[in-house]
């Protein structure tokens, strides 16, 4: 390993001991972030290769290559296994748990061992997944709607909602580790309003994690109760209401969803300010918008169930709630574009990332009106207008963001530099395929084509196969990056220890950072985005760790 | 080709043209959104991209722009969701003079019976140009009713009824789907809804009836010995049932509730839960006893007792109520359904 | 929402000079690592009262759309014993806040008595739950196949009968919430042992106490978590009618 | 938290008598024909037994930190939220 380096190598986390032990017990929150990169890598291809599954079969308007069961136990399993296993710890539990010490400047996380341990409980549940799809699999979609999932479905069912129970664990114990090294083991000087925004980003996100991700829990339990028991809580033929069910699943499913794209608009945030070289325009709008997202994000679950039988009084008081959480988002969308304004903006690959995002992510949040808007969420709710809108926000946005993110902090937790061009061809590939997959999604959806549909109308097949072309070009464009930071972790140019010449406490430290982040205790005297200082022409000298 | 290519839905009910100006007034907002976004990212992109030299301008902010991007795209939205709201609102609440079709959905296929007593499966026959209401429940699991050229969509929840209703305006053979997951042959739960010129639809209508559901439900009605407490002259043991449908009712807890059709579904099916004041708890349960064909049929018949109900006016309990119970109308808000 | 008042706390920090034992390695200060560990545990706490908030959710549902079964079912649960219970784990939250005391002050009999009798009285508890659950099993009150309800007269409406499938709603959200609540118990007990064996070995000290004030918080939560409980399921409709 | 944040004994006392009595008092009116204000008699009792548990016997009281009663607010708050907006549709399905 870079033997072309002429001074004896630093001890860093990376190094520092190469026994498995070393790994498996950890309370290293950097190494812990890389046990879940690898599993979270791993689900994340596991749930590709179906989604790829249903893409095929969605070529032809018949069903014929697989069983109806089949496609049915496909789109279940890509949408847990994509939704619990790899969006939901995706940026937290890798990027956030990597840089939320770095960026406030402590040694640690404040619990590390709870650290590990929410990573075992990843693993456990993960595993328990896994089991589940090898002996059978579950065919309720990952909605779990009653009574279908308690009283008819004859799959594993149980064993699926306890591995998410379990998972469940895993997401609250992060989102508090984070809550409290963000309260209390800020470094001195590290002020609030000196927090780079990704922390504030993170901050929003466990707030849900901790508040929502119990109630999924315990309905859960509820659901996996009422199948092995009949109770009837769920049963409308024991007097039970189906519909409550969707009430607490939506109650932390819809917030969820914040759970998946807050991290990433912070992921962006930091981008896009270090490659406009500009403090990010309106600093504490930008901040309180995603506590704004994370407290209204609780307040609209129903718009999910304006056809489901919810009173109509209901239902207009969730459909003016969803407007009022759109609001937060389109004022981050400004406050991004306006960070511009006046920048000497680089196009490096994470900033193509960036704008990857910006644009899927103003598509995906404004074709969210429309399903907020009541009358026509009567025609496209759950057909594929939904699946598209969804998809722009947790792929073109999240997804986009994880890259981003992972493009611009690999130099951090590699210590390798990655290849730029190829870099910025994927950013391209994933922009160019994720449209090509998705944008006729919205077409298909107006015209009616219902989702989890094995077999549908001739009249959707051109539709259907520009989605499926699309998808397979998505699929090149996200097998690229695995290459080449595989590649890079080899044969990647040594990284600096602040290559890109970014503000934020993490660039601070070497690359990649030794065991307890710094060698010296940080004391910030600086402002966030500081980089009227970071690139005056006699600029200070930054104490640089080594 | 390209007529396996549309663009846009087909547009045959009334409610379809109200949605889609919404959603055309919708593309058109959010368009014009994007275009301003899209056009302002390309112009910084491209005018303030790095340049050797230059150095970048350091803004903090400012509270007038952020006012401004907060408070109008607010009012924008609170347009949008008034308009919803409205189309929302018509698409639930159903002319009360329509045609009434009951559905029964179960894994995986429609049941339709019309109030005049044709049965259909997962196939609608419909006049164009009359309101049909749909009133639909599940044997199973919770499907969903959707016909994309009415641009309706109501789920079908087991237990209850839930109500939807369209015009159709334009004769021709329209896809129905299911788009609730409900189960193996969920994308195999498809039907058809053939609206037809009135005139032909009564020709349709003239064949193969075995009488309208009401009488059906008449019988029912008789067999099961509903007849006996439920007398027409006002002295059984239970409730005279005519004129009741779309009346309040005064409940024995002192709640009083809408009887809708839900309501007298209730009462066959779990007839201790909103008794009726007055009466002795004496009626037996008909859960398990009755199929969902035949409840709708017994509902069908009650609905046929109250005559005036086009031209009915809400206000005056239609069971008498007694003295003890009257005084306690004020709910404890507790109408749970 | 900003607390400043511990980033000044924080700034002013200085590293101790002696090492303490029980100081792990990433906290600058002591204070910071107990007001770190106090923090998380309230968190959790927040965690757990969403927990049992989906389940109060259908409880108020239900008992608002069965309330006559939800009575009627309420009446058959045994009040003095519900009662008891509730009086025994008031009393253990008192020997928590006194163990809490005793561990403050450096008083370690104090500590090791009010530890164990926390312990009885957490026992006891369970003891009497496991008595009520017992007669439920007799009477047929546990949801499922054997479930009976028959013939169970609703209040105020003389001669109606208790629908058994809303009863059977009523019993298996009291099982589900009454045996989370136990759970929760057994999980409380398993950490006063540890508690104890530590204070056994004189491990807490005035200055470290954090496990002792962590462990009583939860054990006051789950003490909380009844307080509900009892009103809740024991008492919906008691008065003679 | 500079000093140790707990009450003197004699307060501890105080509180647990106090609970003793609430629930005493919650079982008594529970025995009453108050019609709807059996419940709101019954959760008012409940939640002054939980504030005093939480206030003195949690220390919430001396907490010199804000952020714990923050947490409190906050969780009790979405609480709240749950079971309001979950109302909002069950309390109006009937209206229409």
């Amino acid at each position: 390993m870079a033997t072309e380096n002429p001074q004896p190598e630093r001890v860093n986390y990376l190094n520092k001991d190469y026994s498995l032990a070393s790994w498996l017990l950890t309370t290293d929150h950097k190494r812990i972030a890389l046990l879940y990169l690898l599993s979270i890598t791993f689900f994340f291809f596991i749930g590709g290769f179906f989604a790829l599954l249903i893409r095929l079969e969605l070529l032809t308007p018949a069903g014929d290559l697989v069983q109806a069961d089949t496609y049915n136990k496909l789109f279940t399993m890509h949408g847990q296994v994509m939704v619990f296993f790899f969006l939901i710890p995706s940026i937290p539990a890798v990027l956030g748990n990597f840089l939320v010490p770095l960026m406030v400047g402590a040694k640690d996380l404040a619990f590390p061992r709870i650290n590990l341990l929410s990573w075992y409980l990843y693993i456990i549940g993960g595993a328990m997944m896994l089991h589940c799809i090898l002996t059978g699999s579950v065919d309720t979609g990952w909605t779990f709607y009653t009574p279908f999932s308690t009283a008819f479905s004859n799959t594993k069912v149980i064993e699926a909602g306890l591995a998410i129970f379990v998972a469940g664990f895993s997401s609250i114990l992060t989102g508090l580790n984070f809550i409290v090294t963000i309260h209390r083991m800020r470094a001195p000087g590290m002020t609030w309003s000196r927090l780079p925004l990704f922390i504030w980003a993170h901050y929003a996100t466990s707030i849900i994690q901790i508040l929502g991700t119990p109630v999924i829990a315990i309905t859960l339990v509820l659901v996996v109760a009422e199948r092995a028991l009949h109770l009837g809580i769920f049963d409308p033929k024991l007097g039970g209401d189906p519909l409550l069910f969707q009430h607490l699943f939506w109650f932390y499913s819809h917030p969820a969803v914040y759970i998946m794209i807050l991290p990433s608009m912070g992921v962006v945030t930091e981008i896009i300010a270090c490659f406009s070289r500009k403090r990010i325009f309106g600093y504490h709008f930008v901040a309180l918008s995603s506590i704004a997202i994370a407290v209204f994000g609780f307040l609209v679950w129903a718009h999910h169930m304006f056809v489901a039988g919810i009173s109509v009084y209901a239902a207009l008081v969730f459909s003016i709630l969803s407007y009022a959480v759109a609001v937060p988002s389109a004022v981050k969308v400004f406050n991004w574009t306006a960070t511009l304004y006046k920048g000497s903006i680089h196009y490096d690959a994470p900033m193509l990332y960036a704008f990857g995002f910006l644009g899927l992510f103003t598509m995906g949040g404004l074709t969210g009106l429309f399903l907020a808007c009541l009358g026509v969420d009567v025609h496209v709710h759950d057909t594929y207008f939904v699946i598209a809108h969804f998809h722009y926000i947790m792929v073109g946005g999240a997804v986009m963001g994880y890259l981003g993110g992972m493009h611009f902090w690999w130099p951090k937790i590699s210590g390798k530099l990655y290849p730029e061009g190829w870099a910025r061809l994927a950013a391209l590939i994933v922009f160019i395929g994720f449209n090509l997959t998705f944008f006729p999604q919205f077409i298909l959806g107006y015209l009616g084509m219902p989702r989890r549909y094995y077999q549908y109308p001739p009249e959707f097949q051109v539709l259907n196969v520009l989605s499926t072309a699309g998808a397979t070009i998505l699929g090149v464009g996200y097998l690229l990056p695995l290459i080449y930071f595989l590649w890079s972790m080899r044969y990647g140019k040594p990284a600096s220890g602040n290559p890109w010449n970014a503000a934020g406490l993490e660039w601070k430290t070497a690359s990649p950072p030794p065991t307890f982040n710094f060698d010296e205790e940080p004391v910030v005297t600086w402002e966030a985005y500081n980089f009227d200082e970071l690139d005056a022409p006699h600029k200070q000298e930054v104490p640089v760790a080594g | 080709m390209l007529n396996n290519f549309p663009l846009w839905p087909e547009r045959a009910s009334s409610a379809a043209g109200n949605t889609d100006a919404l959603f055309i007034f919708l593309l058109i907002v959010s368009g014009l959104i994007t275009l301003l976004i899209f056009t302002v990212l390309v112009f910084f992109a491209v005018r303030f991209r790095h340049r050797r030299g230059v150095q970048a301008e350091q803004i903090e902010g400012s509270i007038p722009l952020e006012l401004a991007w907060t408070a109008i795209p607010f009012v924008v939205f609170m347009a949008i969701f008034v308009w919803g709201a409205i189309v929302y609102f018509q698409g639930r609440t159903p002319p009360r003079d329509a045609t009434e079709v009951y559905v029964v959905a179960k894994q995986w296929m429609w049941k339709l019976e019309h109030a005049e007593g044709q049965r259909e499966i997962n196939e609608l026959h419909v006049p164009a140009g009359r309101d049909v209401k749909l009133i639909m429940t599940s044997q199973d699991v919770i499907h969903s009713f959707f016909v994309p050229a009415f641009r309706m969509k109501q789920d079908v929840v087991p237990g209850r009824y839930t109500v939807a209703w369209f015009r159709a305006t334009k004769p021709g053979t329209y896809h129905l789907f299911c788009t609730q997951y409900c189960g193996t042959q969920h994308s195999g739960m498809i039907g058809s809804i053939i609206v037809m010129e009135p005139a032909q639809y009564e020709a349709w209508m003239s064949g193969g009836s075995t009488g309208p559901l009401s009488a059906t439900g008449e019988k029912i009605f008789a067999e099961l010995g509903c007849s006996t407490c439920h007398r027409m002259d006002g002295q059984g043991r239970g409730p005279n049932l005519q004129g009741v449908y779309g009346k309040p009712v005064a409940l024995a807890d002192g709640r009083t509730v809408m009887a809708d059709e839900n309501y007298l579904r209730e009462c066959i099916l779990d007839p201790g839960a909103k008794r009726v004041g007055g009466f002795q708890p004496i009626m037996p349960t008909f859960q398990g006893l009755v199929s969902e064909e035949q409840v709708n049929a017994l509902v069908a018949y009650v609905k046929s007792l109250s005559p005036s109900r086009q031209s009915g006016l809400p206000g005056a309990p239609a069971v008498v109520v007694p003295a003890k119970a009257a005084g306690k109308t004020a709910t404890k808000g507790s109408q749970v359904q | 929402m900003p607390d400043s008042q511990t980033v000044d706390s924080q700034a002013l920090a200085v590293p101790n000079e002696i090492h303490n034992p029980a100081l792990l390695h990433h906290f600058a200060t002591e204070q910071q690592q107990r007001d770190s560990a106090s923090l998380g545990m309230w968190i959790f706490l927040s965690t757990e009262v969403m927990f049992f908030g989906g389940l109060f959710c259908a409880y108020l549902i239900y008992r608002l759309k069965y309330f006559a079964e939800f009575s009627a079912a309420s009446k058959t649960l045994a009040l003095s014993l519900g009662a008891t219970n509730t009086a025994v784990l008031i009393c253990s939250s008192l020997t928590v806040v006194l163990a809490v005391y005793a561990s403050q002050h450096g008083k370690r009999s104090m500590l090791l008595i009010n530890l164990v009798l926390t312990l009885i009285l957490g026992l006891t508890f369970l003891g009497i739950k496991a008595v009520e659950y017992n007669e439920k099993f007799e009477k047929h009150h546990v949801p499922g196949p054997s479930f009976q309800f028959d013939h169970v007269q609703v209040a105020g409406h003389p001669g109606q009968y208790a629908d058994p499938r809303h009863a059977q709603i009523f019993f298996a959200l009291y099982f589900i919430m009454t045996g989370l609540h136990a759970l929760h118990m057994i999980v409380g007990v398993g950490i006063f042992l540890w508690l104890l064996h530590a204070a056994w070995k004189g491990r807490f000290t005035p200055d470290y106490n954090t496990p002792v004030e962590i462990g009583g918080l939860y054990w006051h939560f789950v003490d909380i978590v009844w307080i509900y409980l009892f009103p809740l399921l024991y008492l919906i409709d008691r008065h003679p009618s | 938290m500079s000093e140790h944040s707990s009450s003197p004994l004699r307060t501890y006392i105080m509180i647990w008598l106090t609970l003793l009595a609430g629930t005493a008092l919650t079982v008594y009116a529970a025995t009453l024909d108050l019609r709807p204000f059996n419940a709101a008699i019954a959760l008012v009792i409940a939640s002054t037994k939980a504030l005093l548990v939480a206030l003195f016997f949690m220390h919430l009281r001396h907490a010199s930190d804000k952020l714990l009663k923050l947490v409190v607010i906050t969780t009790v708050f979405f609480l709240l939220i749950l079971l309001a907006l979950s109302m909002a549709d069950y309390g109006t399905r009937l209206w229409s």
